[in-house]
């Protein structure tokens, strides 16, 4: 006979509503190599819950009850966790990124357990079952660049030549595998694709041979260290002539003001990204309440992107219940995974307080939000150019 | 090898004095033992079963290195690229080819074997840390490798079919606990005679005196890499029940940081002794278990720096391997056998 | 091994001409600059001891170390029973009946007495990664069979008392004698010595000495399951630098100096040679 | 011809940064025989309080050099006393593995007082690129190559001559017999550990002024270990010439094999060599060999 | 002036090796120190230099005293200044080094630059054919050649008591009589005392002044070198030598044991 709190973990203390609560599990890589990432999101996404099971009333006076578990960025810790989710009968869980869905989809897709992660490949939603993504994925970073800069940026005539810099995992490669299916129909050439590793200290080799090749625009696909390695790589090289006139396009992994810090303002001057989520301080609904919480519970995270896309996976997850306790027959007591999924998830339709593109299901395209954001850095900061794009839903084929 | 024997215990002959259990008490408490250990599903939460596989798969990955650290003394610090290989040999052989797991799981541990000989070609001339090295680069070369191959889903990864033996397949979290369970005994078993017998002497003369040893007839080469492939042929078979256990493989799974800890278990069990790498896995297995534990309930201390928590884990890690080695530079094993000792000459403790 | 046929073999050897057994022939041997071995040529005959002696650097452990097969010389040949043996394996050599003990300790530090001397019985056993593993069936029951002629051995040693004791741990002399008795459980044919009594004081001396004789004239019906001690080896080589010892022992010496060999002869003859004399004895050791 | 010379320079600049980070690894090798694993992690832990004396405590440049390397040197004297000390004569696997026990240590130290995980180290090198000859460089692997050869010279002559660096080796040999001539061998692995951190903490920070501190500083570290295997584990000249040499692999090999093989391959090809290398040549190209008597 | 008072040496606390051994070495005097494999000799020389706290020893009773100081709880370092330095057994020299390199170890505490570079002299003249080896790496040296840079290494200390232990193990007679020989003229001309470990009697007592003969960690006999040079029981067991003065065979050694065994 198992007992529920044994995984080491804490579970919010259900209050005294009579409604039962509702269970969901949440887990993040709070320790262990991906911990800079995991941590302000456990944070963000926590304080969502709370707020609104504390100032809201729960969803439909149903408390959220979590079960929130520290996958350490590790296999075999993300499959005890999963099989934890699925004995303690929680109704949806999430991740942080696609790593760790890919362990943990097969045993969710076969309890038919409905979840998404927060970052995603295509593989996770491909072909679609009971997995879905919060946001657009890297290949539809690289797509809604690519046809920003067709429209706004490429003036020349013929193809443009373009070049990719990948870091060496799905990151990177999310980026080439929508360019390898998309560059010809959209009218682009991919003259150059290398790759990098996320600690690389020197790309002037692989910079070198791509000037070689004298793209019109280059894509970064990785994350914010190496690429204001590569920035810089490219204006010292720039320094001797080569790269005259060459656009830098982001993904959206590496587009934060890190990369302004790590490069320095001078060197990032008018590079583009896109971006899948607001900025702090912009004018939008949920903006004034995820600020109050920040600076009351999480002072140190004011100002991390991925705290937003945290919180806004917290209220989402809130919306998601209330859909499917809405649409449900019977309501909340007739609640299961399998209901949550069909009621919840599918029957979605929300703007996420404008914290990030709009959510809507659209059949057999498991991605909630599709939309991002085109920036670019202007006297050292990064502003947005654009608004929401919505990216078309790529079929990889995969099975 | 000198097993415990209580005061007073006499054999009258040879095959009685190899024998590892010698008295009816050593029977009783292997039997209770693997009674404990088998009827574990009945009073484990899944969580914790879960963590028992883990502990299972990390114990027969261990017990290969020990044979091939532990014992030969050629030190590897690219352990976790063969049980890589063994993973995705496995994956590849049951999703792409559709074959019977029970022909994917030994041809995982032959194929890592293999490619474990192949790089222990370079154990006869690197010794040591170079040694060590070069092992590090064969992790690093057999990631890329993997990472580029379409048949391995490059660096999305791969997911795994269940495994299933004469039409039983291995899903829940109960079954699998069997499956690995049953063959973690079967490895330490088998390694716990290699060791005692011709071969495992063959090992420790290389280790202790490599000179010596081939002036005294053995085969340098041969053994070292025959240490390579059992070592990597347990590695493998360790990922293949990794792959069946999880679902999915991918590269990320199979870090330095793994191969690193794999060495790290053995020097803290206790290298070159059969319950070294089982006690090794245990504590470090459990030492993870038990920082996770302790972080979760701090991170919600708004108090302490945010980084807390992210840094507790490594932290104590660090922490506990160094005091371990500080107190104990022997390895558990070596308090155990003292431990064994006091109790075998108890109550004359001189 | 050796069949009772083969023994009266033996035994009419010992009664006429001895014959070579190994036959070093004009050895060479350098390293960068250093020549440790200059056309060195020596013959090792059945039924007998011989004493190499010379002074420190001269040259004998490197004799050593080529015939069998540890150092590669650069000119030679090296004969054992008539088949080239020049450059072999270190480890072939020891296969063909050529074990010895070391100047410096050389033990397996790891393993108790018994497992040093197992370990060189490796070469008669059969076991393979499956059989080891599996133990039960013929692993078991070789083990028992290689444990009753190392048990031989350690008995005729004298070395019970540190049957499951691990090496590292014992004195000076013990060790020496786990050495001899790893060296006899590989059934030499040709036992080499280098330095056994290093460091010993007389009576350990005698210990040893009385060992050696031993070894070379067989045990005869005490032992009678253990070839090597039943039989004895069919000579030995000794390097020893206490002067008594080899004058003692040895049936003939051949004197190394400076990579070259100055003399060869029986005891009486080396005594009084003069050429030795100055280069390595000195004249205290002919008071 | 012109890419050839790029790759030529950049090579060589990137390997001398290597090399000033194995020179901290060779360092502790040749004083005690301890293979000091937690390099990178110095080197990391290093590079933060660097940020944390410039950046946050807002000391000059001038200032917060010295305090750092003072710093670092401090805490490779804590970490001989406390960690290394009391294991003194235990099995050479045990002392390995506890410089991992120290290397997960200085992690979680990082992580606990550093969160953010990346950040810039302050600007104290100009950031024009230079040219020669139609290549270009950045400024920052320039002074850490010169700064990388400075080193090497002033350690290796302390090596060679100094009566300290004399002891140092024969320690790496025979800590027994040290102690029998009466020379403090607690006192030489104090100082040499002291060395080492100062030696990580210079690495660092020149490390971390060219692409930011990160973990990535770890990975250097690692990349440093095939460096010192291919020049000799004991061997200032090795590591010096290593880097470069295996700088120029990655360089010339990912320039013009990465078109034949995949994308990526300059990453593993230093690993290549290193298997390639040590089968030749077991000790590398200019360690000592072992002593083999028996 | 060194005085052992009935020290009582254990190992790790429990292993107890030396049970109250009492010894003094005069000023200037060779000592030597006599004793079966085992019996506590280099234990003793251990104690006496501090390395004991190194292998887990102690000094559990009794008291050492150099010059009237007491050092049983000092430690190496302390005890090298001093001027106290021990070779140890069984040749360690520092492999990777030259010979001179080796040799400059051994001045390691000494300030005095000039003096140091007459006493690597001093050493090549003794050792003469140290001098053509000196940029010889130490550890393909032969063993006599390696045992000459082990003396030299404690000579070049400037001691004011060496310790030297078993140095003629597994030299060649011609260098045993040259290394004693070396050792005496190094003990008169500089007037350093000598604490002589050795398992070749006869050769110790040759050079000595005065033996200790040690059994089981305890002293079971001392005196004059003469007095214990016509000893019979130093002559039988230690020099073996029979009643006669004649040397038994150790031919012969092997019958006599026998029926000692039987009987
Ligand atoms: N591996 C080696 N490399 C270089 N020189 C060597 C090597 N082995 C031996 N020598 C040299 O060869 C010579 C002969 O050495 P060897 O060990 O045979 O002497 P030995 O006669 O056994 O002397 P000892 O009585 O001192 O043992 C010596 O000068 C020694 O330095
Ligand atoms: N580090 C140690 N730990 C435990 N026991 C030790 C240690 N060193 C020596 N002994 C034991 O102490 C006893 C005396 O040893 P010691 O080395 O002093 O003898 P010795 O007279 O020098 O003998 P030898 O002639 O063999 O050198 C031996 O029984 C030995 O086993
Ligand atoms: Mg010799
Ligand atoms: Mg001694």
């Amino acid at each position: 006979a198992g007992c529920d709190d044994n995984g080491g973990g804490q579970t919010t203390a259900p209050t005294s509503t009579v409604k039962q609560p509702l269970k969901i599990g949440i887990m993040y890589p709070q320790t262990g190599v991906a911990a800079a990432k995991g941590q302000p999101m456990a944070a963000g996404v926590l304080d969502a819950i709370k707020y609104i099971n504390e100032e809201k009333g729960g969803v439909l006076g149903h408390q959220i009850e979590v079960i929130s578990r520290d996958n350490g960025y590790d296999a075999a810790k993300a499959t005890t966790i999963i099989n934890e989710f699925i004995s303690s009968k929680a109704l949806l869980f999430t991740t942080q990124a696609s790593a760790m869905m890919s362990v943990v989809m097969g045993i969710a897709n076969e309890a038919s357990l409905p979840g998404f992660t927060v970052f995603s490949a295509p593989s996770i939603t491909q072909p679609a079952k009971h997995i879905y993504a919060q946001m657009p994925d890297y290949g539809d970073g690289w797509a809604i660049f690519a046809d920003y800069y067709m429209k706004n940026v490429w003036k020349g005539t013929g193809k443009p030549k373009m070049a990719l810099m990948l870091l060496n995992n799905s990151t990177g490669y999310g980026a080439k595998d929508a360019a390898d299916k998309l560059a010809a129909t959209m009218g682009i050439e991919i003259v150059a694709v290398e790759e990098h590793t996320s600690t690389t200290a020197n790309e002037i080799e692989a910079l070198t041979r791509i000037a070689a090749k004298n793209p019109d625009v280059i894509f970064i696909s990785s994350t914010p260290q190496p690429t204001s390695i590569i920035v810089k790589g490219i204006r010292d090289i720039q320094a001797t002539g080569k790269f005259a006139g060459l656009t830098i396009g982001c993904g959206h992994a590496s587009y934060t003001s890190q990369l302004v810090d790590l490069a320095g303002a001078a060197k990032v001057e008018g590079v583009y990204g896109v971006f899948p989520t607001v900025s702090w301080g912009e004018n939008v609904a949920g903006m004034a309440k995820m600020t109050e919480y920040v600076n009351k519970y999480h002072p140190d995270f004011k100002n991390n992107m991925d705290y937003i896309t945290a919180w806004a996976e917290g209220l989402l997850i809130a919306k998601i219940l209330e859909t499917a306790i809405q649409n449900t027959p019977g309501g909340a007591a007739n609640l299961t995974p399998a209901n949550v999924e069909k009621y919840g998830f599918q029957m979605l339709n929300y703007d996420v307080e404008g914290l990030h593109g709009p959510v809507k299901y659209t059949p057999g395209d498991n991605r909630l939000s599709k939309g991002m954001r085109v920036f670019q850095v202007k006297s050292g900061v990064i502003t947005a150019i654009s608004n929401w794009i919505n990216a078309a839903y790529i079929d990889y084929g995969l099975k | 090898m000198s097993g415990g024997l209580p005061c007073g215990t006499r054999n009258f002959s040879y095959a009685a004095d190899m024998a590892i259990f010698r008295t009816k008490t050593h029977w009783a408490l292997l039997i209770i033992g693997l009674i404990v250990l088998f009827t574990a599903p009945l009073y484990l939460s899944v969580y914790w079963l879960g963590v028992v596989n883990l502990i299972g798969i990390t114990i027969i990955a261990a017990t290969g290195l020990n044979l091939l650290t532990g014992y030969c003394g050629q030190l590897s610090v690219g352990h976790a690229g063969f049980i890589a290989v063994g993973a995705f040999t496995s994956a590849v052989l049951t999703s792409r080819l559709e074959l019977p797991f029970l022909v994917a799981l030994p041809a995982a541990g032959l194929l890592a074997g293999g490619i474990g000989i192949i790089f222990g070609v370079a154990s006869l001339r690197v010794k040591g840390f170079y040694l060590a090295i070069s092992t590090i680069a064969a992790q690093i070369i057999i990631i890329w490798v993997i990472n580029h191959l379409s048949i391995t889903g490059g660096f999305l990864g791969m997911s795994v079919p269940r495994a299933e033996i004469f039409g039983i397949t291995f899903r829940s979290p109960q079954s699998l606990f069997f499956l690995i369970m049953i063959a973690v005994v079967i490895v330490i078993f088998f390694a716990k005679n290699l060791a005692r017998t011709r071969i495992g002497r063959a090992f420790v003369a290389v280790r202790d005196n490599d000179l010596a040893a081939e002036v005294m007839g053995i085969n340098l080469f041969r053994y070292k890499l025959i240490a390579f492939f059992i070592g990597c042929f347990l590695a493998g078979i360790a990922g293949s029940l990794t792959a069946h256990w999880i679902g999915f493989v991918s590269t990320e799974h199979f870090s330095i940081t793994d191969s690193i800890l794999y060495v790290g278990m053995i020097i803290i069990g206790g290298a070159g002794t059969t319950l070294g790498p089982i006690l090794g896995a245990v504590a470090i297995r459990l030492l993870q278990q038990g920082v996770t534990y302790i972080s979760t309930p701090l991170a919600g201390i708004d108090w302490l720096p945010p980084g807390f928590t992210a840094g507790l884990a490594p932290f104590t890690f660090g922490l506990v391997i160094v005091l371990f080695l500080v107190l104990e530079p022997r390895g558990l094993a070596h308090r155990w056998n003292l431990f064994k000792a006091s109790y075998r000459l108890w109550p004359f403790s001189y | 091994m050796t069949g009772p046929a083969e023994q009266t073999a033996v035994e009419t050897e010992k009664a006429i001409e001895k014959p070579v057994i190994v036959s070093l022939k004009n050895l060479t041997l350098s390293f960068g600059g250093i020549t440790a071995l200059k056309d060195v040529s020596v013959d090792i005959r059945a039924n007998e001891i011989l004493a190499i002696i010379g002074p420190n650097g001269a040259g004998k452990t490197c004799l050593l170390n080529c015939l069998n097969g540890f150092y590669k010389p650069q000119k030679g040949q090296i004969l054992f029973e008539g088949k080239n043996i020049t450059r072999i394996r270190p480890d072939r050599a020891a296969q063909m009946g050529l074990a010895r003990t070391f100047q410096n300790i050389e033990l397996f530090s790891g393993l108790t007495t018994l497992e040093n001397a197992m370990a060189a019985r490796h070469v008669f056993m059969k076991q393979n990664l499956l059989t080891g593993g599996i133990y039960f069936g013929p692993a078991h029951v070789e083990e028992i069979r290689h444990r009753r002629i190392v048990e031989d051995i350690i008995d005729f040693l004298e070395i019970e008392a540190v049957r499951h004791h691990v090496v590292a741990t014992l004195p000076y002399g013990m060790r020496k004698r786990i050495e001899l008795a790893r060296a006899l459980a590989l059934e030499p044919k040709v036992l080499l010595l280098d330095e056994p009594m290093a460091g010993m004081n007389t009576e350990e001396k005698e210990d040893i000495a009385r060992f050696i004789v031993d070894i070379f004239e067989g045990q005869g019906e005490t032992y009678p399951d253990t070839p090597v001690l039943r039989d004895g080896v069919r000579a030995i080589v000794l390097i020893e630098h206490d002067m008594g010892v080899v004058m003692d022992l040895a049936d003939r010496i051949v004197v190394l100096d400076f990579g070259r060999k100055i003399a060869e002869g029986t005891p009486e003859e080396i005594r009084n040679n003069p050429q030795v004399i100055s280069a390595y004895l000195g004249e205290s050791a002919t008071r | 011809m012109a890419d050839l010379m790029q790759f030529v320079l950049t090579g060589i600049t990137v390997g001398l940064v290597y090399s000033l980070i194995a020179l901290g690894f060779t360092f502790i090798w040749k004083s005690s025989s301890v293979a000091n694993l937690a390099l990178g992690q110095m080197v990391l832990l290093f590079s933060w309080i660097a940020y944390g004396t410039m950046e946050q405590a807002g000391l000059p440049f001038w200032a917060g050099l010295p305090v750092t390397i003072a710093a670092a040197a401090g805490l490779g004297w804590v970490l001989e006393r406390v960690v290394l000390r009391p294991l003194i004569g235990q099995p050479i696997l045990s002392l390995i593995t506890v410089t991992l026990g120290v290397a997960f240590l200085f992690e979680g130290l990082v992580a606990m007082f550093w969160p953010i995980s990346t950040a810039a180290m302050p600007d104290f090198i100009p950031d024009e690129p230079v040219q020669i000859l139609g290549a270009v460089v950045s400024q920052e692997y320039l002074w850490a190559a010169g700064i990388a050869l400075v080193l090497f010279i002033l350690v290796s002559i302390f090596f060679r001559y100094h009566k300290m660096g004399v002891a140092m080796r024969a320690t790496a040999d025979d800590q027994m017999a040290v102690w029998a001539c009466g020379i403090p061998v607690t006192k030489i692995f104090s100082v040499s550990w002291m060395f080492a951190g100062a030696l990580a903490a210079i690495g660092g920070v020149l490390m971390s002024s060219i692409g930011g501190i990160t973990h990535g500083l770890v990975e250097t570290g690692l990349k440093s270990f095939s460096v010192v295997i291919l020049g000799g584990l004991d061997s200032f000249l090795g590591a010096i010439v290593a880097g470069p040499i295996i700088g120029l692999a990655e360089n010339l090999g990912g320039g013009y094999l990465t078109e034949l093989t995949w994308s990526g391959v300059k990453d593993v090809i230093p690993f290549i060599i290193i298997v390639i290398v040590l089968f030749i040549k077991p000790y590398g190209l200019f360690g000592q060999e072992r002593i083999e008597r028996i | 002036m060194l005085k052992l008072n009935n020290i009582e040496v254990a190992y790790l606390n429990v292993i107890r090796v030396l049970h109250g051994v009492s010894l003094s070495v005069p000023d200037g005097q060779i000592v030597t120190l006599l004793g079966a494999n085992g019996a506590g000799k280099t234990t003793t020389l251990k104690a006496i230099s501090g390395l004991l706290h190194v292998e887990e020893g102690d000094v559990t009773d009794g008291n050492i005293e150099w010059n009237g100081e007491r050092i049983d709880r000092k430690n190496a370092e302390y005890i090298g200044r001093l001027g106290i330095v021990q070779a140890l057994e069984g040749r360690r020299v520092f492999e990777h080094l030259t010979a001179e390199e080796n040799l400059l170890v051994g001045a390691f505490h000494r300030k005095d630059r000039k003096e140091v570079k007459n006493d690597l002299e001093m050493v090549y003249n003794y050792f003469s054919r140290l001098r053509n080896l000196r940029n010889n790496t130490a550890g393909y040296l032969s063993g006599g050649e390696q045992q000459m840079v082990v003396i030299g290494r404690a000579m070049m200390a400037r001691p004011k008591l060496m310790m030297l232990d078993e140095p003629s193990l597994g030299l060649a007679p011609l260098m045993v009589d040259e290394i004693y020989s070396i050792i005496r003229r190094f003990n008169e001309e500089q007037q350093t005392s000598v604490l002589l470990v050795e398992q070749n009697v006869r050769i110790a007592l040759s050079i000595a002044h005065y033996g200790y003969v040690m059994e089981n960690g305890r002293v079971v006999l001392d005196g004059t070198a003469d007095f214990l040079k016509n000893n019979e029981d130093v002559k039988e067991f230690y020099m073996g030598l029979s009643a006669v003065g004649k040397r038994k065979s150790y031919r012969d050694v092997k019958h006599y044991k026998r029926r000692k065994r039987w009987l």
